[in-house]
């Protein structure tokens, strides 16, 4: 084409300009792209990730994976916990999902309000510690359903990328990263808020801070869920839940995309950012620019993909189920073994409270490998690519929470016979009670959502009868 | 490695000397070398005619107009110089690696060029530090036969 | 590369000409690369696939992987068991091995002699069964030290790739596989030798007729763990071998790289073949041949991949090292939770047999679940590219035989506590007994080539004292 550069205009957005509306009266295409997060995605093209599609269905998460019901069951994540829907819903489905989710109050707002840096230096605890909805209520009215915004991502000078989030700046001097590249730069843009994270409490659990990372020892590309879960176990502060099965103290993991992806992924490895495969570039008349229609790459046809790969669309989209098969097959194994040490852990508190010698130095030792299995199998779960942002890692963290979690489970059915109590071989799940009657909303077993291990080996460690649903 | 610098200070005097010719050289013979026929003469280069060839996307353009400066004539002739020395004293001497590879200076030419061409395309962008042809890889050229398959 | 193919001339080698010291006079370049699988190769290279480099050190897979030699004990492959060498020492390393190794007899030159097929055609089971030194020296003199040969790969008249072994042509029978295609033939020419296989047995495990692959229900690009485990349990001429800790007739699984590579792997989807990274275009004066001096791409520092990659060599390298690493992590996890079965099966059977109550019911049981734990964990083990071939494949197989293992271990430690016998934390393995003193040589174990987990999990499972070396 023949006409010269536009360059980007600068001095046009007010600083500290919070509202996109404006921002877009200078760079309209990627406002419209922005506004699109709201629409529904194409249905059928995405096998493990659906979730408002045009169908319009919300996909329960404890439906899809019933073990996960028995697991999280205790708090708001064993209640409500749906596929995520787009940008556009990060307040709305705060507001919409069963309160029990949204407790902790104001701090949730963090990576859902752009407004959540500045209130938290104006109010401090105040805001921190308000109840949700008070929180909420404080934005300014036309901006309480306005999720990730332009000024999170970009400086309004000249549009360079940025961060929006402190608990990111925080998180940064943990593992001792300085300068950013722009490449580097394109995928701290969604290491904002796609990153495990906790919310300090104190000894009652109430909340004590604004967002942490549990980045301790870890650095830039080697984050490992070895690093997370050490952080995790320290102390007090990062107990979040008390698991309602085992009676366990507990700390939480969520959306760890960041800390998988980096963690010597081959497209980390090659260079590629998340921006490249989730707001590729798109034609736009004579000139193209950045989607900011954020979502599964298999909904837009992979054009992420096409100009980096010569294979067809077909090709990479079944490369991809290839290895989330089998990342869902591997998490049937370890989920269901988590769930069936957890179920053992109860049998053997009640029977010690009815008095059974319980082998002290057995029960100590099985709950370790138990924690230890569950944090990984939370990590995977919570990531939200199905081992595709890195497979190799995915494969390994499971293999090591299925064998933390059998390595309980014998150990418990060792200490149980002792104590002179019998078990079957498949211990009983029960999930049918995890899974009725959830929340305000009353929310059931979707049966229709659950996914089945694609390879059908699961039914051998977990038959019917045991799952009981 | 002793080689590959005796090559580049051939290839440095060499130069030196076609540029004084091509200052008088007949333009028939800039258009006959500017030719990807004239670059496919030589089969080291037969790969990447191949591939530029049969990936159509720039079957339209030469290769020239990737791989010199075409930021204005002198600079284009100057190098069509070196690098045409460089490449026809590489041949003769045989001293050229299995793999070629372009040299970093060949890199900053592509993109000026990719650039030039593309500059409406990518005016909304930020070019920033990477080379265009990090992701699109078709306009490289280790394509293989197993490629664009269904 | 930027050179000619080189011109194939016809019609210069007589039928059944089987020294490849003739076919090298038309074809001289390709002749001495193939000559240069006799050379070692370049030390300090790979990190999982050494021996026979230029320190000339043979590495002990039994050493390298302690819990094998626990796991293999009762026949040869407990005895020795190296890494590969190269294609000139096929036969050599027949005759220098442990005897224990060649028992079978002629049948043992399927994958070794190009005479194979002509003998077993003429001779039969005369020849099949005789021992291996006797067979050996039923081969023309010339020849018995001359292993993969240009006979059975290449036509003679147009040098076409063909395969020399009919157990193939029955095994692509089994998997309904008829037209191959050019690249696919670049495949089979490798699947000659490089797939698992069984010799059938009699009830008294004698040899009973020619090599047969367990392929029954596979197809191509499908060939699955789960298939050839179900073929190999079919009945007991697949039953090679008593495994000695407890006591089980078992059969085995060798060398699967054609299994694991083609079972949807991403470079088999890409339609790319053994030789394209094995024997890839080297430029031999004006011309470009395949090089025949087949070996680890590694050692011949990623030339083959150079074609299709545009990464550096050591970006190539250390991505293979990221998949192999965890490849080997999960190696180490499934493998002791094998042996600790293993040793628990045998306790279970000396207290049976000293009259303790064991629980029929869950034997059984963890008899079954032993066997699919120890078939996968073999599986892995003896595919030579540590889970490169197929990275997410594999971390599928080893996450199943970790949790067959571990289903295994805790019925048996229920029904031993049953039956009144209770057992340490982590169950000894004693594997110094079983590494020490092997065969003929009196091989030990070599503490410098042992594989650590590179991610040091295991010593929380197997903590030194358990594992007893
Ligand atoms: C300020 C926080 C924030 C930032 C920055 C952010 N995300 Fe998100 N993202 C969210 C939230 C919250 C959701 C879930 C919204 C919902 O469904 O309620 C989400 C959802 C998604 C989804 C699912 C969309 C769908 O269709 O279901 C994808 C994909 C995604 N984000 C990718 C990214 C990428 C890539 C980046 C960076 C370019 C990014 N996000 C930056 C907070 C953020
Ligand atoms: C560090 C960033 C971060 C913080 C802090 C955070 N979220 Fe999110 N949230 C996300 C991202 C990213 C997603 C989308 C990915 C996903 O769903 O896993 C998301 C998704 C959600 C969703 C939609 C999917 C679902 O889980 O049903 C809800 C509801 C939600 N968050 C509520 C909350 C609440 C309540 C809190 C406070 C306890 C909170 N979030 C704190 C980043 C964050
Ligand atoms: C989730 C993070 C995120 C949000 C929110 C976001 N952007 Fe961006 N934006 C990016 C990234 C990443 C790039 C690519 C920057 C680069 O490559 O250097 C980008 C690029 C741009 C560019 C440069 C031209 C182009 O298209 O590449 C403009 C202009 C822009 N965004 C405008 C906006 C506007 C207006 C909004 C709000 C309506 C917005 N952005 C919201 C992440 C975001
Ligand atoms: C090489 C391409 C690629 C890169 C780089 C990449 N992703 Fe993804 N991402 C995918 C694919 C493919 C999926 C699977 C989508 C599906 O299953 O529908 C996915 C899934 C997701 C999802 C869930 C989408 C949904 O619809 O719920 C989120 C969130 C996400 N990625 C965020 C990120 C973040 C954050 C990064 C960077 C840290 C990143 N991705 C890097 C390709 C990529
Ligand atoms: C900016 C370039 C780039 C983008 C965008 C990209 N890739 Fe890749 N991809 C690579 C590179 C480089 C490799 C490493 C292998 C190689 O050199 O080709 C790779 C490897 C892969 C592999 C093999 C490794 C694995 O994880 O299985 C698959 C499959 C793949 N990509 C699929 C995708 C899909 C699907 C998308 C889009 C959602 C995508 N890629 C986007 C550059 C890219
Ligand atoms: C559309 C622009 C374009 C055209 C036209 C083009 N090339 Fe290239 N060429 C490139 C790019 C991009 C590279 C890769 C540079 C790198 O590796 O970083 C390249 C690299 C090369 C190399 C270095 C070796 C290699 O393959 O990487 C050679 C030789 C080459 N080109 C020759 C040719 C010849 C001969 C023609 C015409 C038949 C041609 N090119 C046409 C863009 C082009
Ligand atoms: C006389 C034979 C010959 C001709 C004609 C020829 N080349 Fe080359 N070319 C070579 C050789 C030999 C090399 C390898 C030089 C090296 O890398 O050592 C090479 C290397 C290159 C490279 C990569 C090395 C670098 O400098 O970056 C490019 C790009 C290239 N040639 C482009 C061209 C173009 C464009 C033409 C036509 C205008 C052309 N060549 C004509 C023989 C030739
Ligand atoms: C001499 C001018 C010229 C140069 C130099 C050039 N291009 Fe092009 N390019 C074109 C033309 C003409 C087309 C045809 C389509 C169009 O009109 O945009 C094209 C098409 C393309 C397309 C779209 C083709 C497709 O099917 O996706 C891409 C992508 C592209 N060029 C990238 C590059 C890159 C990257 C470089 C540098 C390595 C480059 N171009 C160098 C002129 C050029
Ligand atoms: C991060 C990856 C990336 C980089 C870097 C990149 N592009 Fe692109 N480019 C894309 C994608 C993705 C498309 C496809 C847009 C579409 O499909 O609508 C594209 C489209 C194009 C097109 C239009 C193709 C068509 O369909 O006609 C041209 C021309 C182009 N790019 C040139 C360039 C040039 C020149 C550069 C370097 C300055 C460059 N690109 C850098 C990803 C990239
Ligand atoms: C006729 C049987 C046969 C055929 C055909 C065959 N191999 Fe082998 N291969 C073997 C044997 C036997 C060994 C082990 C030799 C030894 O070390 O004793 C071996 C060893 C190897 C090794 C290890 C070499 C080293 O340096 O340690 C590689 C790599 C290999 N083969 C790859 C291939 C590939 C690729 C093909 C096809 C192009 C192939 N083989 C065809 C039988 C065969
Ligand atoms: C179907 C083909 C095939 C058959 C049948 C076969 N081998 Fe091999 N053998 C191979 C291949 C391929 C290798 C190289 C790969 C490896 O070592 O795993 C090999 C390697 C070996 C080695 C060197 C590595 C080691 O294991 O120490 C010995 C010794 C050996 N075989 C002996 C035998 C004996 C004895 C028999 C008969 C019981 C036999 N082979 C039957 C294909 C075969
Ligand atoms: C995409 C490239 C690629 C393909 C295709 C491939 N391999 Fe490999 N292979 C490798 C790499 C890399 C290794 C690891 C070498 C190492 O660790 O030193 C390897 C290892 C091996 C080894 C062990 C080498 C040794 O030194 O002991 C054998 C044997 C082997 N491959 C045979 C095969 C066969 C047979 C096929 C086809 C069925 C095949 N390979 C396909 C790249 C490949
Ligand atoms: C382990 C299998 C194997 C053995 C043994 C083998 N070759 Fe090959 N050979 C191949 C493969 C694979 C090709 C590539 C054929 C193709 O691409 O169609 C090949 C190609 C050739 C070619 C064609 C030109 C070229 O280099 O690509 C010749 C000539 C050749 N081999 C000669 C020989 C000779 C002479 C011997 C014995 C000294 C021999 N081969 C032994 C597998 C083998
Ligand atoms: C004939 C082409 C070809 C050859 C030769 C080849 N590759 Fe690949 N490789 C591919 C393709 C195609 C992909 C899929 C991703 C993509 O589209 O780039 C891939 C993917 C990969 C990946 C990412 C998937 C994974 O398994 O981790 C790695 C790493 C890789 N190759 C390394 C190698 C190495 C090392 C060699 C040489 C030993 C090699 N490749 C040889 C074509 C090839
Ligand atoms: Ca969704
Ligand atoms: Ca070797």
């Amino acid at each position: 084409g023949p006409s010269e550069p536009q360059p980007i205009k600068a001095g046009l957005i007010r600083d500290s300009e919070f509202d996109p509306k404006e921002w877009g009266k200078v760079y309209p295409l990627e406002y419209e792209s922005w506004l699109k997060t709201k629409e529904p995605k194409p249905t059928g093209k995405s096998r493990y990730k659906r979730g408002w599609d045009t169908d319009k269905i919300m996909y329960d998460k404890l439906s899809e994976y019933p073990y996960a019901a028995l697991l999280y069951n205790g708090w708001g994540f064993g209640v409500e916990y749906n596929e995520p829907r787009g940008h556009h819903f990060a307040i709305i489905d705060q507001v919409e999902i069963d309160q029990s989710r949204t407790k902790a109050g104001g701090v949730c707002l963090a990576c859902k309000s752009p407004y959540h840096k500045t209130f938290v230096e104006k109010h401090g605890m105040k805001y921190l510690t308000a109840k949700f909805k008070d929180a909420l209520g404080m934005l300014p009215a036309k901006m309480r359903e306005t999720g990730p915004s332009c000024i999170d991502c970009h400086k309004n000078t000249d549009m360079g990328l940025t961060t929006n989030k402190d608990h990111l700046k925080r998180g940064l001097k943990l593992i001792g990263k300085k300068d950013i590249s722009r490449q580097e730069a394109r995928i701290m843009a969604c290491a904002q808020c796609h990153i495990t994270y906790y919310v300090p409490r104190d000894r009652e659990k109430k909340v004590a801070g604004d967002v942490q990372l549990p980045w301790t020892g870890g650095s830039w590309g080697n984050i490992s869920i070895e690093n997370i879960i050490a952080d995790l176990l320290t102390d007090f502060q990062r107990i979040e839940w008390k698991q309602k099965v085992t009676g366990f103290d507990m700390p939480f993991i969520r959306h760890p995309e960041f800390e998988l992806f980096t963690r010597q992924s081959v497209h980390f490895r090659a260079g590629v950012a998340c921006a490249d495969c989730h707001m590729p570039y798109r034609r736009s008349g004579s000139y193209k620019i950045s989607d900011h229609d954020v979502t599964s790459p298999l909904k837009a046809d992979l054009r992420a993909c096409a100009q980096c790969h010569t294979e067809s669309a077909t090709w990479l989209k079944d490369q991809v189920f290839v290895t989330q098969d089998r990342t869902v097959s591997l998490l049937s194994r370890a989920g269901y073994a988590t769930a069936s040490a957890a179920k053992l852990i109860e049998l053997a508190n009640t029977r010690r409270d009815a008095g059974a010698a319980i082998d002290p130095g057995l029960y100590e030792a099985a709950k370790g490998a138990y924690l230890q299995a569950f944090l990984r199998l939370v990590f995977i779960s919570a990531e939200n690519s199905l081992g595709f942002h890195n497979a190799p890692e995915t494969g390994r963290v499971l293999g090591d929470s299925i064998a933390y979690a059998n390595r309980a489970e014998s150990l418990l059915r060792q200490t149980l016979v002792k104590a002179g109590v019998d078990v079957p071989m498949a211990t009983p799940l029960e999930l049918a009670k995890y899974l009725a009657g959830r929340g305000e909303k009353k929310l059931g077993f979707r049966r229709e959502q659950e996914f089945m291990d694609p390879f059908d080996t699961q039914k051998y460690f977990t038959p019917p009868v045991a799952k009981g649903l | 490695m002793i080689q590959m610098t005796w090559k580049k200070y051939l290839a440095g005097a060499g130069a030196l000397a076609l540029l004084t010719v091509i200052a008088f050289v007949p333009h028939g013979l800039l258009d006959q070398t500017s030719k990807p026929a004239f670059c496919n003469a030589c089969h080291p280069m037969h790969a990447q005619y191949e591939v530029w060839f049969l990936t159509g996307l720039h079957r339209g353009i030469k290769c020239v107009d990737c791989h010199l400066p075409n930021n204005n004539e002198v600079n284009h002739l100057i190098w069509k110089g070196i690098d045409g020395t460089k490449d026809v004293v590489s041949f003769f001497s045989g001293v050229y690696p299995d793999h070629i590879t372009a040299t970093g200076h060949a890199k900053t030419v592509i993109k000026q060029n990719c650039i030039r061409c593309h500059n409406e395309m990518v005016s909304r962008i930020s070019t920033g530090d990477r080379d265009c042809w990090s992701c699109h890889r078709r306009v490289q050229h280790n394509l293989n036969e197993f490629s664009y398959r269904e």
